[in-house]
């Protein structure tokens, strides 16, 4: 397939102006003009989509998309679409979709929603900024704007929870950036490039520099690790649950926390190098960190009885998945590691967009509220059933790809001890979701709901509904046809092959 | 030692006497005046010097004009803020730093 | 003529020290403006009238003279605005 | 000369603001009218020459035809256009703010003012005369001080008055500076100077003097005492004017000297200023942090920008114009950042009453273009990506990490926490709701246009950065004596 | 002869001469000067004149004042440096009413001033015609001597006989 | 001889002034302390006129010119800005 | 001629300490007519060291300002300093 | 300020003052700096007298700037204007009025000779302008009502000639095709003479505005 070289260059501009533009004109939107600003925002998600497919057939018959722009002296912005940027965007532009449907039904009538709908666009943006990165002074550039956008749909409730959560999730992203700042600028100074490259960029530097690699690389690490939840850093997460339901979606499935995931893949891969990163002994510890995250998110998720809490730290716990997966140096568990950032994605935005339906129809927060609910929203909590079973890794829902190509993977490799990390979290997952299945689809409801409201067509607003739905179809289908090409298994495998196997 | 370098150490020492005011009275008039007898040791420096072997250089001459201009110009508008300032406040002193 | 021009400066030093003496050891104010008008003035005009014979330029002369002149209005009125002045504030002269 | 080359001699720079100035001043009305039209001319003018710099490289204009030492020279490369481009683009925005701004009674004293305060930069820019350095000095001096005052309630008198004695002072100290080195030289051509020798004791007392009376007018801290209270008593216009542009001023002549006059300069002065400017921006944040109300926010968040230009200092010595020029562009961003952000918080205090920053949060989403001016200036004053600031601060955070100076590494990143504290600390008001506090007042249209254009200016600053760089070394400002070549 | 107000081009044209003539004191008489001296003093005679500060002098009678003016002035200065110099501080102040004749103007302003400068007086305050006069030396007989030098600014100053 | 009085006459001149500041400091009304001032201004058109002659710079004769005509301005600013309008009694 | 010499730098210490003393004085006397009025005296001693520094045109200029309109120019600040009125208040 | 800390300032001051001492009389004193360039030049300035031909010719974009800071200090206390307070007219000031009646004719004369002179001696717009401007202040002072509103009126014209004059010239010496303010050789005496006029009458309405103030103007239009 021949693509003109002007078209290879817009075609990332265009993918990044087709959230950007219609999140600039939400912004100037006045308040009433809802029909216009739902118009907007669909008709950019869906442009998003079909730019994402073309672009899809394009990398997938290796044709190189990217825009270069001289930002500093030196150091280029790149916008660069290859397997891995094109995994990651893929899912996010379907999730925007499927986000900006619910986020539209979910926030009827509640104020300030051009300043809501233009942030949310803004977020996507960055997103894809992201993915789509070619340099880390690229990457930087996107991530911060992903702080900048996020933070104010965190606070965007106004509340002084939503705003302390906002000063939260501000210290943690600002000092992460601060770490991300210094590492890049610190590695520029090693390598004179900052460009992304597979077996990455600092190998051939003298022995002599290899103990400040080691510290770049923690810091890079520190960086990430803060919007990936890593051990220490999580802290902002469950606090920002004060968000909206839609934007805890995005910043927990698809924003906020893959991009921290999806930069360590980054920086290990085209930064570092896996082997090189390997030979410098610094992906043993991160697999240790990424385990301890997993099992302590798991275990503070049992203790919770609000149910966006619990999902959060299920969020901590899964996303390290993603970290475990590259960490473990192996072409089979670096898959799983990779698909588990579309998997989790699904199954995580589904259990959120449930989450928001208890709460918006019935008032529902917290767990033990919810006896009996699945017979009053039925839909809503076989959604919820698929995602939860995904999430503990029951087969043929898609968790269970992941989490079997990481217990292959760290056999593979001869890190054994893997496998009780993996079976202990799962266990854990087990424990904290099934008492919720129980009581929704077991126990008799205690009276009346919190909050009841009634709609005419279905249990609740079709816009509420098909979304979770949607998308845990899409988490049982990405189990069910792994195999099939362009599903996130498939995909995973490619860009493994293209990114590690390849010399 | 010359009578020029003589007039250069005064005017060093009017600069200092008129800056130590500067720091230490707190009345905006010796302020103001502090800084014309600045200017003045300035000026002086500036003119002492010009007298060299081979006669007077004018051109600082013509500096010091320019700036005895100017350092009118601004203690006319320092007077006035002053008076304004006095009106204002009550005293004619920066101890009220309106900083709250 | 020398010795006249000197002599008119000496002479008019001599004022010039009478005037001074005068305004430190006069009791009051207004005495100590009879000191500073006369005794100045005259001086003032004494080696004026030196440096004229001294110069012999008559353009140096006439300009001098008209700064004497020139003086001589201005100190008049303003002792007498001084002394009007002091009244006013209630500046009793001394006596005795 | 032709037509075109008489019209982009750099003297127009000077002479069309003054002409403006008097024309505002004998006008009977439609004085902002013409203010914004003689600022919008300025910055005609300027693209003019920064398109002859571009083509001709740097030239020069002897006034009176005499040329230097005897007369006085102008002197145009990469380094003053872009710093009259920086100033007749913030003075643009300040300007089309100012014309909603102003009652006609305020106005009639704000216009005249404000014109020749243009002239003074512009003419201070262009001089490479170290008397007539000094003489611009003062004329930028009074404007602003003039300008601070206008406003007539009592913390600007204060302010203004002990900012008139800060300035009369710094200026006497650059005079004695200048009187040395005049007698020591036998010129005061910048270059001329520069190249003659001068007695060791003789340069270190003039360097001392001269930047001493800068510093006092830069406000570097210990001398920044008499900024938070000039900048946010001032009108809004006229903050963003002190902030953006008047106080960039002394660091400009510093930068001349320093490169021009004084290029042995040891390590040790460097070092000095350095830590200074490191203490700095950490003192100024935190007192930044600290404050109750929005503009003093907002008047020591200058306080502490300023400190960066003079933290980069130490690393001059080894990274050369390529330190400078980061140094330079952080100058422009903060300009840009500022001037907006003043506005914006003079939009918050015409709108509300009053800048609490506690009571603010009925306030700030009522305006939306003046939250997000508010927003993308913070964006660059945080040193977040894309920006002016942020382009800035990576080169330097580069030059200091190449050089082994982690001290100053470790400044500008924890510089830039903290101003995230302190911008975040005005942010996070946008996004609460409530209703305001009294009666608000509306706010014309341009006065939240005119902050966003500038803020989204910093924010562009970002991607224009190489470019910046490229030009601003055009006539190599940053060697020492290479302008003779032209 | 004097207006009080108006432009009267005989008040003007004796202004301009005395002005001329200090123009050419003050220039050495270069005739170069006169491009600038000629408006300069024509202006001053014509704005000192919109003022109405026209006043005519005798000359023969000034003149031969002034030399009794001058050698008076000399005793006086003379009469001061005495009491300053010695020891005792010989001097018992006080003060002389007088009243004048002279109508208000110029003449009595000079009259005012000419007392301020002879021996031992020094008019001090003026309220409607009564001259209040500080003299060093209340002992000597001031109100004939002013009276006297009254009769003489008279003569001087023609316009200014009260009748 | 002439010539060689100049100097030292103005010296002495310069050391009357000097004397006269003793009646500048202790006052004690404020008329005294503008008087002395008057001194200051007599005395030094006659020191400037001395240095005309002895420097040989009759440009210093205008500068006398201008002490003589402004020293009233200052005295004039006295009697008009800071005394009373009326008797005080 | 030595003696002349002598003569003359007797003149210029004199003058010189003369005007280190009178700033001092009008700087830091209590009374603020005393300063005042120092300062004049201050800018007639100064006439005279431009006088003796052969800078007419600087003594000039300071007769002009330094002794009259700045005399006046205090003055005036003074009376109007000790008689205080509101000043009118304009401007936002 | 406590009692130490003034003595610490006043000893830092004192060492700092002898540093500087020592180091200015170490500047050579030989050498004739520019004194050499002004003398041979001068017979080119269109003027005889060295510091006029700086201040108006060899350095006269120094004295535009100065022009503009008088300028720039009346525009500013326009700003401040406050009420002023008059002392009132008492009715004998006989010996006042007749002292300024009798000076200010003298000093317009003197002002226009310290003008001319100064082409060849000491003197100039400067010294020529504070002289009237002395002339100003007295009418001022004995006579607040002088002030009619024409003559306020033709006082506010007369601040901007010479700024604009000294502007104008520099234009047209632009225009014949030299740089700014680069007088014609055969014509700088008598443009010099031209922009000295005119700066002198602003210089003195200038300094006369910012001593007397003005009332009407800070009321607003």
């Amino acid at each position: 397939m021949i693509i003109s070289p002007a078209f290879s260059s817009t075609l990332p501009l265009a993918l990044v102006a087709s959230s950007l533009l219609p999140g600039l004109i939400i912004f100037a939107l006045a308040e009433e003009s809802v029909r216009l600003r739902t118009a907007l925002n669909l008709l950019g998600a869906l442009s998003k989509l079909l730019l994402v497919a073309l672009m899809l057939w394009g990398v997938y018959h290796d044709a190189a998309f990217e825009t270069r722009f001289e930002l500093l002296p030196g150091l280029p912005l790149i916008l660069r679409a290859d397997a891995l940027s094109l995994l990651f965007i893929t899912l996010s532009a379907q999730l925007w979709f499927l986000t900006t449907i619910y986020a539209v039904g979910y926030l009827e009538e509640s104020p300030h929603r051009s300043r809501f709908f233009g942030f949310f666009s803004l977020c996507v943006t960055a997103t894809v900024g992201v993915a789509m990165a070619g340099n880390l002074l690229t990457f930087i550039l996107f991530y911060e704007m992903l702080t900048l956008s996020t933070y104010p749909l965190v606070v965007h409730r106004g509340t002084p929870v939503a705003r302390r959560a906002g000063e939260a999730y501000l210290l943690y992203t600002v000092l992460g950036g601060v770490l991300l700042l210094l590492g890049a600028v610190w590695l520029y100074t090693l390598t004179g490039t900052l460009e992304f490259r597979p077996q990455g960029i600092v190998s051939d530097l003298d022995v002599g520099d290899h103990k400040a690699l080691i510290i770049i690389f923690v810091l890079l690490m520190g960086g990430l690790g803060v919007k990936a939840a890593l051990l220490p850093l999580h802290g902002w997460l469950p606090k920002a649950m004060v968000a909206p339901a839609p934007v805890s979606a995005l910043l927990h499935a698809v924003a906020v926390v893959k991009a921290g995931a999806f930069g360590i893949v980054r920086v290990v891969y085209d930064i570092f190098g896996i082997q090189f990163a390997a030979t410098l002994g610094v992906m043993m510890p991160l697999a240790w960190l990424a385990s301890a995250t997993i099992i302590y998110g798991s275990v503070r998720a049992l203790f919770q009885d609000d149910l966006k809490r619990r999902l959060a730290y299920s969020t901590v716990s899964q996303v390290s998945y993603i970290a475990l997966g590259v960490a473990l140096v192996g072409p089979i568990a670096s898959v799983g590691g990779l698909v588990h950032l579309v998997h989790q994605g699904l199954m995580k935005i589904t259990l959120f967009f449930c989450a928001g339906n208890l709460a918006e129809t019935l008032g529902i927060h917290r767990i033990s509220e919810m006896n009996g609910v699945a017979r009053r929203m039925p839909w809503t909590m076989a959604a919820f059933t698929v995602a939860s079973l995904g999430m503990i890794g029951v087969p043929p829902v898609a968790g269970f790809i992941s989490k079997w190509y990481l217990g292959l993977g760290a056999m593979e490799v001869g890190a054994d001890w893997v496998l009780l990390v993996l079976a202990g979290s799962s266990a854990l997952n087990a424990l904290y979701f099934l008492p919720i299945l129980y009581r929704a689809w077991f126990l008799e409801p205690e009276g009346d709901w919190p909050q009841e409201r009634h709609y005419p067509r279905a249990e609740t607003s079709l816009a509420l509904l098909i979304p979770p739905v949607i998308t845990a179809s899409l988490a049982l289908a990405a189990g069910l046809l792994a195999s099939v090409p362009f599903s996130p298994q498939e995909w995973a495998k490619l860009v493994v092959v293209r990114e590690f196997l390849d010399p | 030692m010359t009578p020029a370098q003589l007039y250069a150490l005064v005017g060093i020492g009017l600069f200092f006497v008129g800056l130590y005011a500067l720091g230490v009275r707190q009345h905006l008039l010796p302020r103001i005046l502090a800084l014309n007898i600045m200017g003045s040791g300035v000026f002086v420096v500036l003119v002492a010097l010009a007298r060299r072997s081979d006669g007077v250089d004018p051109v600082p001459h013509a500096m010091v004009i320019t700036g005895i201009v100017v350092a009118v110009s601004a203690t006319a508008l320092a007077l006035r803020l002053m008076l304004r300032v006095a009106h204002a406040t009550g005293s004619a002193t920066l101890t009220d730093t309106g900083d709250e | 003529m020398a010795w006249l021009a000197s002599g008119c400066l000496l002479l008019g030093g001599f004022f010039f020290l009478a005037g001074t003496l005068g305004l430190l050891r006069f009791p009051d104010v207004y005495s100590r403006l009879h000191a500073l008008t006369k005794a100045d003035n005259v001086g003032l005009g004494l080696v004026i009238a030196g440096l004229s014979l001294q110069s012999g330029s008559p353009a140096a002369a006439g300009k001098m003279t008209l700064v004497w002149l020139l003086v001589l209005v201005t100190s008049s009125s303003v002792a007498h605005l001084v002394a009007r002045d002091s009244l006013r504030r209630g500046e009793k002269p001394w006596s005795g | 000369m032709s037509g075109v080359s008489l019209l982009v001699q750099p003297v127009w720079l000077i002479l069309l603001p003054l002409v403006g100035s008097i024309m505002v001043f004998l006008l009977a009305s439609r004085r902002a009218a013409v203010g914004v039209a003689v600022v919008a001319g300025n910055l005609a003018l300027v693209a003019g020459s920064i398109g002859r710099l571009g083509i001709t490289g740097p030239w020069q204009h002897s006034v009176g035809g005499w040329g230097a030492p005897l007369g006085i020279d102008l002197y145009l490369d990469g380094l003053s256009a872009t710093m009259l481009a920086m100033t007749a683009l913030v003075s643009l925005g300040i300007s089309a703010y100012s014309a909603a701004y102003f009652s006609a009674a305020a106005a009639r004293h704000f216009w005249p003012l404000w014109l020749l305060l243009l002239t003074a930069m512009n003419a201070l820019f262009l001089s490479r005369d170290l008397f007539n350095l000094y003489v611009t000095l003062e004329l930028v001096g009074i404007a602003a001080v003039a300008l601070t005052a206008m406003r007539g309630q009592r913390e600007a008198l204060v302010a203004a008055m002990r900012y008139l004695l800060t300035t009369l002072l710094g200026s006497m100290s650059y005079l004695l500076g200048v009187a040395l080195l005049y007698h020591s030289t036998g010129s005061v051509d910048m270059v001329l100077v520069g190249e003659a020798p001068i007695p060791a004791s003789v340069a270190a007392a003039a360097f001392a003097l001269m930047a001493v009376g800068l510093l006092l007018k830069t406000a570097l801290f210990p001398f920044h005492f008499w900024l938070p209270g000039a900048h946010s008593s001032a009108s809004a216009p006229v903050s963003a004017a002190l902030s953006a542009l008047v106080v960039k001023v002394g660091f400009y002549i510093l930068l001349r000297l320093w490169i021009e006059v004084f290029p042995a300069l040891g390590d040790g002065v460097a070092w000095l200023l350095g830590i200074l400017g490191g203490v700095a921006v950490l003192w100024g944040s935190l007192q930044a942090i600290l404050q109750q109300r929005a503009k003093m926010l907002v008047a020591y968040s200058t306080v502490a920008q300023l400190g960066y230009f003079f933290l980069a200092l130490p690393l001059v010595a080894a990274g050369g114009s390529r330190v400078w020029g980061a140094i330079v562009l952080l100058v422009i961003a903060h300009a840009l950042a500022k001037a907006a952000m003043f506005m914006a918080a003079g939009n918050l205090l015409a709108f509300a009453g009053h800048d609490r920053i506690r009571d603010l949060d009925r306030v700030v989403q009522r305006m939306p273009l003046t939250a997000a001016a508010l927003g993308l200036a913070g964006v660059s004053i945080m040193g977040l990506p894309p920006s002016g600031g942020f382009s800035g601060k990576w080169l330097l955070l580069q030059a200091s990490l190449e050089q082994g100076n982690w001290p100053i590494a470790l400044v500008l990143l924890l510089g830039g926490v903290l101003a995230a504290v302190y911008v975040f600390k005005l942010l996070e008001h946008i996004f609460t709701s409530g209703t305001p506090l009294g009666e608000p007042r509306a706010v014309a249209r341009t006065m939240e246009w005119a902050p966003l254009m500038l803020a989204i200016g910093a924010i562009v600053l970002g991607f224009l950065a190489t470019t910046t760089l490229d030009f601003l070394i055009i006539g190599e400002p940053f060697v020492p004596g290479r302008r003779d070549d032209y | 002869m004097a207006e009080i107000s108006g432009l009267s081009w005989t008040g003007v044209i004796r202004q301009a001469a005395v002005l001329g003539g200090l123009w050419l004191i003050l220039t050495g008489a270069d005739p170069g000067s006169l491009v600038v001296g000629v408006p300069a003093v024509l202006f001053a005679a014509l704005v000192s004149d919109f003022r109405g500060r026209g006043t005519s002098i005798r000359i023969v009678p000034l003149l031969r004042f002034l030399p009794v003016f001058l050698l008076r002035s000399v005793v006086a200065a003379f009469d001061v440096a005495r009491r300053t110099l010695a020891a005792g501080l010989p001097i018992s102040p006080g003060l002389v009413s007088h009243d004048l004749t002279l109508p208000p103007g110029a003449s009595r302003v000079v009259f005012m001033n000419t007392v301020s400068l002879l021996p031992g007086t020094l008019s001090a305050t003026l309220k409607g015609d009564r001259l209040t006069v500080h003299v060093l030396d209340d002992g000597r007989d001031h109100p004939a001597e002013l009276a006297a030098l009254e009769k003489t600014m008279a003569g001087i100053f023609p316009g200014a006989s009260r009748d | 001889m002439t010539e060689t009085l100049l100097i030292p006459l103005s010296l002495f001149l310069l050391a009357n002034l000097l004397a006269g500041l003793w009646r500048l400091v202790v006052g004690p009304t404020p008329a005294d302390r503008l008087l002395t001032s008057q001194l200051f201004a007599t005395t030094a058109v006659a020191i400037l006129l001395l240095h005309a002659e002895w420097q040989s710079l009759p440009a210093l004769r205008d500068v006398a010119l201008v002490f003589a005509l402004l020293g009233a301005v200052t005295a004039v600013a006295f009697v008009r800005r800071t005394s009373p309008a009326r008797d005080a009694e | 001629m030595v003696g002349m010499t002598l003569v003359s730098w007797a003149f210029d210490i004199a003058l010189g300490a003369a005007l280190l003393w009178l700033a001092w004085r009008c700087l830091f006397t209590r009374n603020l007519f005393e300063s005042v009025v120092l300062f004049v005296a201050f800018g007639l001693l100064m006439a005279i060291a431009w006088m003796r520094l052969e800078a007419p045109d600087v003594a000039m200029a300071e007769a002009a300002i330094g002794a009259g309109l700045t005399g006046a120019l205090l003055m005036s600040a003074l009376a109007r300093l000790e008689r205080p009125r509101t000043g009118q208040e304009e401007g936002r | 300020m406590t009692g130490v800390v003034r003595w610490a300032f006043a000893g830092l001051l004192a060492v700092l003052a002898f540093g500087l001492a020592s180091v200015v009389l170490q500047i050579p004193g030989t050498g004739s700096a520019l004194r050499s360039q002004v003398m041979a030049q001068l017979p080119q300035s269109g003027v005889d007298h060295a510091v006029t031909a700086v201040l108006l010719n060899f350095r006269g974009y120094d004295t535009f700037l100065e022009l503009v800071v008088l300028l720039l200090a009346l525009f500013g206390a326009w700003g401040l204007s406050d009420s002023i307070d008059e002392a009132p007219l008492d009715t004998d000031i006989d010996v006042l009025t007749e002292l300024v009646a009798f000076l200010v004719p003298v000093l317009i004369v003197v002002a226009a000779y310290l003008l001319w002179v100064g082409a060849y001696s000491p003197g100039g717009a400067f010294q020529g302008g504070a002289v009237l401007a002395g002339a100003g202040v007295l009418l001022s002072l004995c006579d607040p009502g002088w002030r009619s509103r024409r003559v306020e009126r033709i006082g506010e014209v007369l601040l901007v000639p010479g700024v604009l004059v000294f502007l104008l010239v520099g234009l047209a010496s632009m225009l014949l095709g030299g740089q700014f303010l680069e007088y014609p050789r055969d014509m700088a005496g008598s443009l010099i003479l031209l922009v000295e006029g005119f700066a002198m009458l602003s210089i003195a309405v200038t300094l006369h505005t910012l001593f007397a103030g003005t009332p009407r103007f800070g009321g607003g239009a």
